[in-house]
């Protein structure tokens, strides 16, 4: 465990913006290559519809375009879109990289025009004509599990494509013991992650070298390299990846999609590098959404309000086809549905549907979201039920901080936590006792002023290798190079989280050099040893950690090679700042450059030194981590209008330890907004045809900068012992966290209505109509 | 989406159901409609001029007579595909004698798909009784000449 | 996101543009600020296959004072409307609407001219120049006719504009003592557009009494209106906040309110009348602090 | 049909023929090679292409290249002068006002624009001018921060200078 702080906990600077705020950076579509082609892919207007044939013969015509290809044409020779999660009897139907002949859903690939520019690509892939001969589609899971519904796909005789249970305790016996039963039908609604950045791919295949490089805008450039690797039927060291800037993922780019492969094929097929670029309108209906469950929730409560057991069905519309991670989503709400109470019996049963949409997977938060909105809301509602006020009921239900590590029912142990601290700091800051009687008197006034909490509790740091689809594990090499210097490979993959930073403070720390020092190279499957990626907010908590090993590993061959110099035991030798010293003895010191040239140079060494300062660590997490918090929103809701206004938002996080506070911040802030999103704008919505009719940013609302208040945001600090250097991550808090303290608000302002719940997202319309339901009676 | 609506035409209820059913007429009021072949029994292949201002389109569809019942009730079904996607509705028109005028009852479904639904959601439903507007015009006239 | 190909020209004169609007008929369309037609003609919703461009004519650009008379020329920017000191004095509401379009970087590009010829249902101008009772000056190689904003706005996306006319300028009055006015607009999240817009105007006479109101509405409709039978039930009144409630209940009478993702028909019309009592009460106030 | 124009671009002289359609953006990032300019909707939504041209902020996906003929156009690699990051880009790195990065030219230049014309914004002042660019990372505050900050060393620069 680390001490001293001359670097680690400072709100330091971030070493990757100089080049971003300069327009200096490199994201996937500024690589100009020479004979670079572009392609354009035709897509599909139905949703579900049986290919009778396709014309191109114009658009190979067409100036400048160089090939055509449609599914035929890559039928055999490519391989299908890669699912790497495993639930017992899962249906996995195969998923072409273009389609064979049906099409799923709006926006499936069908053929791909290449040209010798973007426009004329453009102009090409508009001339292909493709006859269909469109059929039912199905877009609400309930009705696709219905006997007389459309299939979408006719070989299961089914659209389950899984079933998965849970049960820990005895919750049936609880159920029958309870004082009190409080059920509630939620539902939460399919998201567009809308990452800044749409996908993009260049690929180029060099036939000397026998090498094909694919830059990608993804967050897991190993993963991706392998996949790819198999779908072309290539050696995987004949293919590089190259994640260049990422403008942004939240699990949208935490996958491998059909593009890719697409994109690499066509290069080494053309001898030619080839680039796509996603438009807008294609991010929103071909890459991956996010939530789109229904829940059916009940929770056994003492009169008392102790909580005895929760029940859930999960029913999750999987859309058509599986990606990297579709099925495995909605196993994570269930892990972690008792949320942070002390639940003794929980039974849960998901079940997954195909439907004619796009496919679901990760989305920031993936699957807890959904969990602590679906408790958080619960227990909103037992404390309405039980005229208890939310603050005690949850008070009441924490386990205490000697209760850790706790194991829930549901099967995870809970590393570290003080639950109540967080709830009752974010209570005194946002003045908890005096917003209620305010309240109480607004109401008189016929104005709706809500106070909401969510005390969650995430499941991070993704995760220990044996819950992990692909490994669980991160890699890390460091390297003091000769001139003292420092390079950092990480298998992280960060696309604006800030490791460039925090892995350098951490370098800085254990080395004592300065940031300016070190330089952390990601996202080159050539440079770097394998890696898993950046997600689950697992980039410091894990890939951190492997830069924290690979350091422990450097400064015991520098204090050796230390000692050997200045003739002491390495026991002796303590690292300052820019040198190696002997303990009490700080003018008997070597400077860090020499002790560092010493080991290269290796004219004498400590018998059974190697030459060299480079280590590599390959860290596996013990257990997942466990951040939590209490987010406390106030809302105020205009009668006349529905509009929500938000007064004040108040959020204590526990991440444990902190690198970079601002990079913390930072993260929590814009989890939060994604949240707010959640709660009172962004909705895709598939008519019943399943066609996306909240195509674009003109009809999904992501928050704007006037949409969202001033955060006042601040921490407790409970370390992790999972992982050496106590932290746990904070990549998904925000957005795991929030959403319900929202939705709490304004369920409570509106409490004098005499409802009990609202489906998101809160439109103001939606409101409104509550006001005027309440008015007609 | 779901249309439905009332219009007054003035002119007898037979006048009105032999323009809905003639081939030529048909030509006159589709609005936009460029071409019309006869492709079968009671189907026609159509070009069309769909949308409105700049925002239209050429598109290729076909109108089927699909269900007669002189001079009371008629069901259209009319499918266009064009670069931005499709458009494909169906209704029924159900003719009414007021006094020498006809009530025409019309009600129906329009689908669209590709990148009209996508974008255009917001100007579907105007869009929509614009071009209804257009057609019972078009009627009028035809039907009252 | 790329549009199909097309002709470009970019006159310098008014005649050269008349000109080539004659000539190249319905195929051609006129650029002004683009920011209705760009967007469409990248998603390739819009295809014209000539694009005139008014940009280059710095006759159609400016803010001028005609006596009692407020003139503004087409192609002038929301942005410049929006900070016009002489609007911001003479004639508010102009201004105040266009505040209200999309985000600064549209209202640097977009103009009135352009916004007024789409005609878009939610667009915020037309409830504006419907409440001043602007006219408008629609020009083409036959000659010059002027046209009542009332008249102007044909139906959805579909204005009097005929073919090879170009529409160069509005006027309107300037505000008289003890007027005021007022633009209130809901905006839907995502694209900014008014799910309502209500624009008003309320003139005291000399006992402070209601001597006459306009008030237009935009995005309720297929196309923006006057709410007549409001402005009817205030006129010769003394306004007073019960009586404006009153009136605004009629907000949307007489039309048939849209219905979209956003809002129903039903939200459309309940709103109308919220905004409508606001933007009055807003209007009113402002009156009697010009008295 | 390929049009002439000519253009300033971060104070260097340009002339290109070009087609017509061809967007202000592709001409920045295709002809030009300046690529600190991104793209990120086809709606004019999301401000990720905002330069300024002649001063004012424009969204550059929005305008055709032979539009901006004769202007004098500014992108984010035309900001810092003589190695002298600009005010607010200092501010989006010292508040940390951006994480994945590509917003942050739309952003900044957005933020540039706003305190040419008005020295002293408001928090709401602010929020109301980037309205017109969409940040999916932030949250906002931290970008508000930044240009709080910019807004503060301009004045005092200003102050300095008279």
């Amino acid at each position: 465990m680390m001490t001293k702080t001359r670097w680690v906990g400072k709100p330091l600077k971030r070493k990757e913006d100089p080049r971003l705020i300069q327009g200096l950076a490199h994201y996937v579509d500024d690589l100009a290559l020479p004979g670079l082609r572009y392609a354009a892919i035709v897509r599909s207007p139905h949703a579900h519809a049986r290919i009778l044939g396709i014309r191109f013969a114009a658009a190979l015509e067409s100036p400048g375009v160089v090939a055509v290809l449609t599914g035929e044409d890559i039928r055999g020779k490519l391989g299908m879109v890669p699912v790497a999660a495993d639930l017992p009897e899962l249906k996995v139907p195969p998923h072409p990289p273009l389609a064979l002949d049906k099409v799923r859903y709006v926006g499936e690939p069908v053929a791909v025009v290449v040209g010798d520019s973007r426009y004329r690509a453009r102009d090409a892939a508009e001339l292909v004509e493709v006859d269909y001969e469109p059929l039912p589609a199905v877009t609400n899971p309930e009705k696709a599990l219905e006997k007389n519904s459309p299939l979408v796909h006719e070989q299961f005789k089914t659209n389950q494509a899984c079933l998965w249970k849970l049960e820990g305790g005895f919750p049936d016996k609880a159920f029958k013991q309870a004082h009190r039963i409080v059920r509630q039908r939620f539902t939460n609604q399919r998201l567009i992650p809308v990452a800044m950045e749409p996908r993009g791919v260049v690929a180029q295949y060099d036939a000397g070298e026998e090498l094909l490089t694919v830059w990608s805008s993804t967050q897991i450039p190993h993963l991706l390299r392998t996949q790819i690797a198999a779908m072309l039927g290539v050696p995987e060291m004949r293919v590089r990846v190259i994640a260049p800037e990422v403008g942004g993922g939240f699990g949208s780019k935490l996958n491998v999609y059909g593009e890719e492969a697409l994109v690499a094929h066509l290069a080494m097929k053309l001898g030619r590098p080839v680039k796509w670029i996603e438009s807008r309108r294609e991010n929103f209906l071909s890459t991956i959404h996010g939530r789109d469950q229904i829940n059916e929730v009940e929770v056994a409560v003492k009169r008392d309000g102790t909580l005895l057991a929760l029940r859930c069905r999960i029913v999750a519309d999987l859309g058509a086809y599986h990606q990297l991670l579709t099925p495995a989503i909605p196993t994570l709400t269930g892990l972690l549905l008792l949320g942070a109470y002390k639940i003794p019996a929980v039974k849960i049963e998901y079940v997954g549907v195909f439907t004619n949409k796009m496919a679901t997977d990760a989305y920031r938060g993936a699957g807890r979201p959904e969990a602590t909105f679906l408790i958080e809301r619960m227990m909103d509602l037992v404390a309405m039920e039980l005229k208890q006020d939310p603050a005690e009921i949850r008070l009441k239900n924490f386990p205490q901080p000697k209760d850790f590590p706790y194991a829930t029912p549901t099967g995870v142990i809970y590393d570290s936590g003080d639950y109540a601290a967080a709830l009752k700091k974010a209570l005194a800051q946002v003045g908890y006792k005096k917003l209620r009687q305010e309240q109480k008197r607004l109401w008189k006034q016929g104005r709706y002023l809500g106070v909401g909490l969510s005390s969650y509790v995430e499941i991070c740091a993704m995760g220990p290798s044996s819950q992990m689809p692909a490994g669980g594990w991160e890699s890390a090499t460091v390297r003091i190079e000769p001139t003292g210097k420092v390079t950092v490979l990480t298998g992280s993959s960060p696309h604006g989280q800030g490791q460039e930073t925090s892995f350098a403070q951490l370098v800085a720390e254990e080395l004592g050099l300065t940031p300016d020092d070190v330089i952390v190279i990601h996202g080159d499957t050539k440079a770097v040893p394998y890696g898993i990626g950046t997600f689950g907010s697992r980039a410091t908590a894990v890939g951190g950690t492997a830069v924290y090993l690979s350091l422990q590993k450097l400064k015991q061959k520098l204090t050796r090679m230390a000692a050997h110099l200045l003739g002491v035991a390495p026991e002796q030798v303590v690292i300052g700042e820019g040198e190696l010293f002997v303990k009490g003895k700080p003018r008997q010191a070597k400077k860090f450059l020499e002790v560092v040239q010493a080991a290269y140079v290796a004219k004498t060494l400590p018998p059974g030194f190697e030459p060299g300062l480079e280590a590599t660590s390959f860290f596996e997490p013990s257990n997942f981590t466990f951040p939590f918090g209490t987010h406390v929103c106030v809302v105020e809701v205009e009668r006349e209008t529905g509009d929500v206004h938000i007064r004040r938002y108040v959020a204590v996080d526990d991440c444990g330890r902190v690198i970079n506070p601002l990079l913390v911040d930072g993260q929590v802030h814009g989890g939060i907004v994604q949240s707010i999103g959640q709660a009172l704008f962004e909705e895709a919505v598939y008519d019943e045809n399943g066609q996306l009719v909240t195509g674009e940013l003109m009809d999904y609302a992501i928050p704007r900068a006037w949409d969202v208040p001033r955060f006042e945001t601040s921490r407790t600090v409970t370390p992790s012992p999972v992982n050496p250097m106590g932290v746990k991550g904070v990549g998904e808090a925000g957005t795991i966290g929030a959403t319900p303290a929202v939705v709490n608000a304004v369920v409570d302002a509106l409490r004098p209505l005499g409802i009990r719940d609202i489906a998101m997202p809160l439109k103001r319309e939606r409101l409104w109509e509550l006001f005027q339901k309440k008015r007609a009676r | 989406m779901k249309i439905q609506g009332n219009q007054t035409i003035t002119a007898p209820r037979e006048k009105v159901f032999r323009v809905l059913v003639d081939p030529q007429a048909i030509a006159r009021l589709l609005p936009g409609c460029e071409e019309l072949e006869p492709a079968g029994a009671d189907t026609y292949d159509v070009k069309l001029k769909l949308g409105i201002a700049a925002l239209s389109g050429s598109y290729q569809g076909t109108v089927k007579l699909a269900e007669q019942r002189p001079p009371e009730r008629l069901r259209l079904e009319v499918t266009s595909r064009g670069p931005w996607g499709f458009a494909d509705g169906a209704g029924t028109l159900e003719l009414e004698e007021k006094k020498g005028k006809t009530l025409v009852h019309y009600a129906g479904e329009v689908k669209v798909g590709g990148m009209i639904a996508s974008i255009g959601q917001r100007l579907l439903e105007g869009a929509a009784r614009l071009v209804i507007g257009q057609f019972f015009k078009n009627l009028e006239k035809e039907a009252s000449a | 996101m790329i549009p199909r190909g097309f002709d470009y020209f970019s006159p310098q004169t008014l005649e050269e543009a008349l000109a080539l609007v004659a000539e190249h008929g319905a195929e051609a369309k006129l650029l002004a600020g683009g920011h209705s037609l760009l967007p469409m003609m990248k998603l390739r919703l819009a295809a014209p296959g000539v694009l005139i461009d008014l940009g280059r004519i710095s006759d159609l650009r400016a803010i001028r004072e005609e006596g009692e008379q407020i003139v503004i020329g087409a192609m002038t920017t929301h942005a410049e409307i929006e900070k016009s000191g002489l609007l911001r004095r003479r004639a508010p509401l102009l201004a105040e609407a266009a505040a209200e379009i999309g985000d600064v970087q549209v209202r640097n590009r977009g103009t009135l001219g352009g916004a007024l010829a789409h005609a878009d249902p939610a667009a915020d101008y037309p409830a504006a120049v419907l409440a001043l009772d602007a006219e408008l000056t629609l020009v083409s190689q036959r000659g010059t006719r002027t046209v009542a904003a009332q008249d102007f706005f044909v139906d959805l996306l579909t204005t009097a504009l005929e073919p090879g006319e170009i529409l160069t300028e509005i006027r309107f009055a300037a505000d008289g003592p003890r007027t005021g006015s007022a633009y209130l607009k809901l905006h839907q999240p995502a694209s900014g557009f008014a799910i309502v817009g209500v624009a008003t105007r309320v003139q005291l006479d000399s006992k402070g009494k209601c001597e006459a109101t306009a008030v237009g509405v935009t995005g309720v409709a297929p196309k923006a209106y006057r709410a007549t039978q409001v402005e009817r039930a205030l006129k010769g009144k003394a306004l007073n906040e019960r009586i404006i409630a009153q009136a605004a209940g009629k907000a949307a009478a007489g039309v048939e309110p849209l219905s979209d993702l956003h809002a129903s028909a039903r939200y459309r019309k309940a709103m109308a009348e919220v905004f409508t009592r606001r933007a009055l009460a807003l209007a009113l106030e402002r009156a009697r602090r010009r008295q | 049909m390929a049009i002439r124009i000519a253009v300033k671009v971060n104070g260097r002289a340009q002339v290109h023929d070009v087609e017509p359609r061809l967007l202000l953006v592709h001409y920045l990032r295709d002809v030009l090679s300046l690529t600190g300019t991104h793209v990120g909707c086809e709606t004019s939504l999301c401000g990720a292409c905002t330069v300024l041209l002649d001063g004012q902020a424009v969204k550059s996906c929005t305008l055709l290249a032979v539009q901006a003929d004769g202007a004098d156009i500014t992108t984010i690699e035309g900001l810092a002068r003589d190695g002298q990051l600009h005010p607010v880009q200092e501010g989006f790195w010292e508040e940390h006002g951006l994480q994945c990065g590509y917003c942050t030219p739309g952003m900044i230049l957005a933020g540039v624009a706003l305190l040419n014309e008005n020295p002293n914004p408001s928090e709401a002042d602010i929020r109301r001018a980037i309205a017109g660019n969409l940040c999916r990372c932030t949250g906002y505050q931290h970008i508000v921060n930044a240009i709080q900050s910019a807004a503060r060393k301009l004045k005092q620069k200003s102050r300095k200078k008279s």
